[in-house]
């Protein structure tokens, strides 16, 4: 059986065939069902571009890619993408922001107008999950950056999708608050069993919370490394502290300084 | 029911439509009529063609030349109202117009081409003999007619004398300075408005037609007798019009156009077939209407017309 | 605040200065009343025809806000038809723009044969005349959306109506109301165009009436009329802009 | 590929299938010419007129586009200047809507009146009716600006000008060429419509004149050159607005 | 003698007195001229703000803001600001965004057209020394969000403020991309002496860059703190291993949990 995501082999050129960027180039990954995997790589490798192909924003020129064994052709609808820009429609409150999957996706699309009260209840705990208690009815440009990007994240959650994309969803964050909502994800995780495949930059977010790092090489990205991380689950927060941990950030720390000197 | 068509606006010379309208003489005759605007004699030609209207009032010379090109047209006349058009050429004596058309030569002349004056100049200059290659013709349009004649920026214009001359008159001209040139007093022997049918409506209904006319021959005769009594019947309808100027108005059309010698003689509303024949000559001229015009009984049908002795004019 | 109270007093300012400036050119250059009346004669017509400006600006009223809904609701449609599909966009825009660029004068007579005289060809010509902006702005609004809005959308599996409907259509409203601004203020023109040559009420009949009355002041009093629907009419769209795109505006309230 | 050629056989297929549909509907109905002649016929006037159709064309195309570049010009700066200042805004933007809801064949004859007739007036009719759509939309474009953008320059101290020619006028210009492709079509309605009032040239008075002959297929060859005229011009406007402001669209070419 | 940014007392209130957000609140802050000062805080603490009323693009409620011994009432000349979000102008390239500053700021601006091939050079430059030779001429939407906010701070930099103002320069950058242009900021403030204030969650970008890092207590935000960081000056990029360096770092980060915990 081949894994829930799998690229193979991937190559994606922006632009003209001739002058266009190549971002990615041979790249192969593969992500088991209900899995937590993390890409990380140097800034411009092409996990953003990672992340659009496997959610079917973008199709490859070479390669194929697959989501819980179909051929991906055009945008996949079991996913939850939180991008990196957190892009919230400006016209509309955080709340209804956030709301947004519910009424697009199946089946809660077909249930939003009978059961609405329990929607928006359920928008407003993932809110106040991630500190915007009180913040739904602000409009996104109210909010603060940091603020702006736990919304999109509670944005890719709403509609518990079986595939979970984040991009640097944690990037604007102090420590403290991200370390919550890395125990939220974690707890989250832990409950839904749903697959993850997380970009960031911040390698001890990487190994806390993932099964699998994979490591991009700079652009045009492939993967140059993938790191099982064993530790058991639920991983407390002082997990982070103790030596195991850190050996394995390091260890990635530099397979990454390598890819860098490489390119 | 018939909708019926009038050639422009409610005006003066719409009097006689809304005696027979009001004092009840259609409703007499079991019609339901309804009378609405026109935007000139000849729009009102295909209102009647197409059915949209039943009758209507528009220029016959523009129907002659519609009936030339479009033999199967669905409209015919059925009763003369101005037994000579208003078509005029008008000036102003202190730019050297006088009452002979030979003054015209070497003048500058304004006119919006789809006027009905204007469009039988072609005739007007060959009956009169003038040598067109001397007179400039500007295009300008209705609403800049005559206050560029006002201003003396051409020195005669083409238009309804009961509508040009008045308005010259608003515009401060004195009425000594104003010079009319009615085209029919100048040789130019034709018709004007006159009433039309939609020809498939008036097979099916002659007792309608003939109804109508019967009431509205009665609104004439009445509208004639006393104009100024005839004026506040239009009134009703238009509230904006000013009572003198719209019974002036009504009195040159009369004098003019209505109650003229022929109509007098012969009584309202009827035509004399030679001359329709012999006007049709005009419209080769002027209007390019073909070597075999229509026949002159084909364009206007008598037989709806009550009896010469009840359109008598008094 | 001070300033505040200028910028509320600025519209009556530069709207009594310019009758000022206005009564007093025809006073000095000595225009004849019927090249171009003072303020006072229209005024003065305003006051003595008031019954017959206030009965026919109903009527031209109606018929213009008639047109003008079938125009948004065409406008809108045709506008995200031909956002939509590129197959609409290439095939029908070009007619469009041909039969946009002919005066609409043109149509009435045509209208008039089909419909008769009256309400019907006028609600038909305001509509014809306004509908275009509308499409025009609404395709432009669509056709202008950030992908990365979209891309929020596809990344759900939304259809493309979805995308419509939830992006599409709110992003284009800015424009959609720019070009409501500009429709109203055409709907009256095509509305008065068509009572010109067909109908019997209406400020465009009596506009018509009046100049073959050689009333020209009551012809400038309907022109004021429609001046003043117009501002009305304008202020109303202006308004609901405000209500419906407010996110789009936030730089407005700003020091 | 082959949905790309669809794409570009598009405009002609529904112009091909507008004519077919027309002429049959023609025949079938009989409809008499001087209602709504067949294509047909309005070709057979269009090859006999050529020479002037063709004259009279270069004459309304000439004084459209002079009305028209006067009304970007006029539009541009008006529309900057209701943007920049309030007080502008609050005074000057009633007036100009009142304005506009005038029919503009009413100001013809005042504009024959002081200009004579001919070329003037019909390039001052092109320019009235062409400018207001453009100023509304960059206005709306101005009102529009993410504040965010403008804080780019505020924040180095840029002058309010500035900051209209860095940031106000280039993210307007969507708004602005969205505007260009009303307003060239309502240039060529006015000056038409102010030819047909007064001059000895150009399709307007070919029109009329066509008219007062019973002419109606060169009458309707006359509407069929204008919308020629039309979407050739808005194609050109097209054009340079994905020149100008390709930035803006760039989701057009998404799979 | 006061500071070259000096904020008193300030208080600021978004949106209406009644139902609006109170974001800072009797907040007060100096930083010397040619200092390298460094903000951090809780996630919506107010940290933005704060920056945009020492540009003065906003105006406080009460207070007084002053900026090189002049009271602010409106956007300052002298500041060169790199914004949370980068907010590239998408109708320019990136060079071209990156030279905006100097057709705004004078005396660049009127030299700009006569000196233009060195002023090009000069951002050409600046794009290499950030990683992004080459992108000058791809507009900031076909960059990646790294690379976009790297020509932010380009764009901050090309006119040699007197002023740096920075919000979260690094954020989305990866651990060596940020280092290297850590040493990068080191090294300009070493030769051009200008002021900085920066704004960062990451605690250990603040120790290594700063001469003085102010804590700020969650919303509505005020300082709680200020910490000197008295390491000599250039700072080798091995410090930041040293026990001394990573002594503050802890320092710091318990100050802002109780700062959290305290809200
Ligand atoms: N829309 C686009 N058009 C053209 N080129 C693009 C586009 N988006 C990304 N690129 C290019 O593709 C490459 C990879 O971009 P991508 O956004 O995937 O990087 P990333 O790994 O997410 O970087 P970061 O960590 O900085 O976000 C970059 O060189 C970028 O310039
Ligand atoms: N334009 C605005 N309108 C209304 N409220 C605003 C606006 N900008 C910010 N706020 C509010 O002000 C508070 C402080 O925002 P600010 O952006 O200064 O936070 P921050 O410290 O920069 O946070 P972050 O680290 O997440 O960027 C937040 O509660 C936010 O909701
Ligand atoms: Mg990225
Ligand atoms: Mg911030």
């Amino acid at each position: 059986m081949t894994g829930f995501v799998e690229l193979r082999d991937v190559r994606l050129t922006y632009g003209g065939k001739a002058d266009g960027t190549l971002a990615l180039d041979g790249l192969s990954m593969s992500v088991k069902k209900g899995e937590f995997a993390a890409v990380v790589g140097p800034s411009g490798c092409g996990k953003s571009t990672l992340m659009k192909l496997a959610t079917g924003l973008i199709n490859p020129q070479s390669g194929t890619v697959e989501v819980a064994n179909k051929e991906v052709s055009g945008p996949v609808s079991i996913a939850g993408m939180a991008f990196q820009n957190p892009s919230m429609l400006p016209w509309r409150t955080t709340l209804e922001n956030v709301m947004l999957p519910l009424e697009i996706v199946q089946p809660h699309r077909s249930r939003l107008k009978s059961e609405k009260k329990a929607y928006i209840e359920k928008a407003e705990s993932l809110l106040e999950l991630v500190g915007l208690k009180g913040f739904g009815d602000k409009f996104p440009w109210q909010l603060s950056g940091g603020m702006q990007q736990r919304a999109n994240l509670c944005r890719a959650l709403v509609h518990d999708p079986a595939l979970l994309m984040l991009d640097e969803p944690f990037g604007a964050l102090d420590a403290f608050t991200r370390e919550e909502l890395w125990q939220v994800m974690r707890d989250l995780h832990g409950e839904k069993q749903f697959t993850v495949v997380l970009v960031t930059h911040d390698l001890r977010e990487a190994v806390y919370l993932a099964d699998r790092v994979f490591v991009m090489s700079a652009r045009p990205g492939k993967m140059i490394n993938e790191r099982h991380v064993e530790f058991a689950r639920p991983r407390p927060i002082d997990l982070t502290y103790e030596a195991a941990f850190n050996d394995i950030v390091h260890e990635l720390r530099g397979q990454i300084a390598d890819a860098r000197a490489a390119a | 029911d018939i909708k019926f068509t009038l050639d422009w606006k409610f005006e003066g010379p719409a009097a006689p439509f809304f005696i027979a309208l009001d004092k009840g003489y259609f409703a007499d005759e079991g019609l339901n009529v309804t009378i609405d605007t026109g935007a000139g004699s000849r729009e009102s030609i295909p209102r009647v063609a197409t059915g949209t209207y039943q009758m209507g009032f528009g220029d016959i010379n523009a129907l002659i030349k519609l009936m030339d090109e479009q033999p199967d047209l669905g409209v015919k006349a059925v009763m003369m109202a101005y037994e000579r058009p208003p078509f005029a050429v008008i000036g102003r004596k202190s730019l050297g117009i006088t009452d002979d058309p030979k003054s015209l030569e070497g003048k500058k002349l304004g006119a919006p081409p789809p006027d009905a004056a204007f469009g039988q100049w072609p005739a007007f200059a060959q009956e009169a003999g003038l040598d067109t290659s001397t007179i400039t013709i500007e295009n300008v349009g209705f609403p800049v007619r005559e206050p560029m004649l006002a201003q003396g920026k051409v020195d005669a214009i083409f238009g309804y004398s009961f509508s040009s001359v008045l308005n010259l008159k608003a515009q401060g001209i004195a009425d000594d300075e104003i010079v009319t040139l009615l085209m029919a007093e100048n040789g130019l022997d034709m018709y004007g408005n006159v009433v039309m049918v939609n020809t498939a409506f008036a097979e099916e209904n002659p007792d309608a037609v003939k109804g109508f006319i019967k009431a509205l021959v009665k609104g004439y005769l009445e509208a004639i007798a006393d104009p100024a009594a005839a004026i506040p019947f239009v009134l009703e309808h238009n509230e904006v019009l000013d009572k003198d100027l719209e019974t002036a108005r009504l009195e040159m059309a009369i004098d003019g156009s209505i109650a003229t010698p022929a109509a007098k003689a012969n009584g309202f509303g009827g035509v004399d077939m030679d001359k329709l024949a012999k006007s049709m000559d005009f419209l080769k001229i002027s209007m390019g209407v073909s070597d075999t015009p229509p026949a002159p009984e084909k364009v206007f049908d008598p037989s709806y017309l009550p009896p010469a002795e009840e359109r008598m004019i008094k | 605040m001070t300033n505040e109270r200028w910028i509320k007093a600025a519209p009556w300012l530069w709207s009594i200065g310019l009758f000022v400036v206005w009564e007093a050119a025809v006073h000095i250059f000595e225009f004849p009343v019927y090249i171009l009346p003072a303020p006072s004669d229209i005024w003065g017509a305003i006051v003595k025809y008031w019954s017959p400006i206030w009965k026919n600006s109903l009527q031209t009223m109606f018929t213009t806000l008639l047109g003008f809904l079938l125009a948004v609701v065409g406008g809108l449609a045709l506008g995200l038809a031909i956002g939509w599909s590129r197959a609409i966009y290439a095939g029908l825009y070009p007619l469009m723009i041909g039969f946009n660029s002919v005066p609409k004068v043109a149509v009435v007579p045509i209208l008039v044969i089909w419909f008769g005289i009256g309400t019907v060809p006028a609600v038909i010509t305001a509509f014809l005349i306004a509908f275009f902006p509308i499409v025009v702005n609404v395709a432009t609004g669509l056709a202008t959306i950030e992908p990365e809005m979209e891309d929020v959308l596809r990344a759900l599996g939304a259809k493309k109506m979805d995308i419509m409907l939830k992006v599409g259509i709110p992003r284009s409203m800015p424009y959609f109301f720019g070009s409501l601004k500009v429709a109203i203020t055409l709907a009256f023109v095509g509305s008065v165009i068509s009572e010109t040559v067909a109908a019997n009420s209406g400020i465009g009949h009596m506009m018509l009436s009046a100049q073959s009355q050689f009333n020209v002041p009551l012809v400038w009093a309907g022109l004021f009329a429609l001046a003043v629907l117009g501002i009305v009419m304008y202020a109303i769209m202006a308004w609901l802009e405000m209500r419906m795109t407010g996110w789009a505006h936030r730089s407005g309230n700003r020091p």
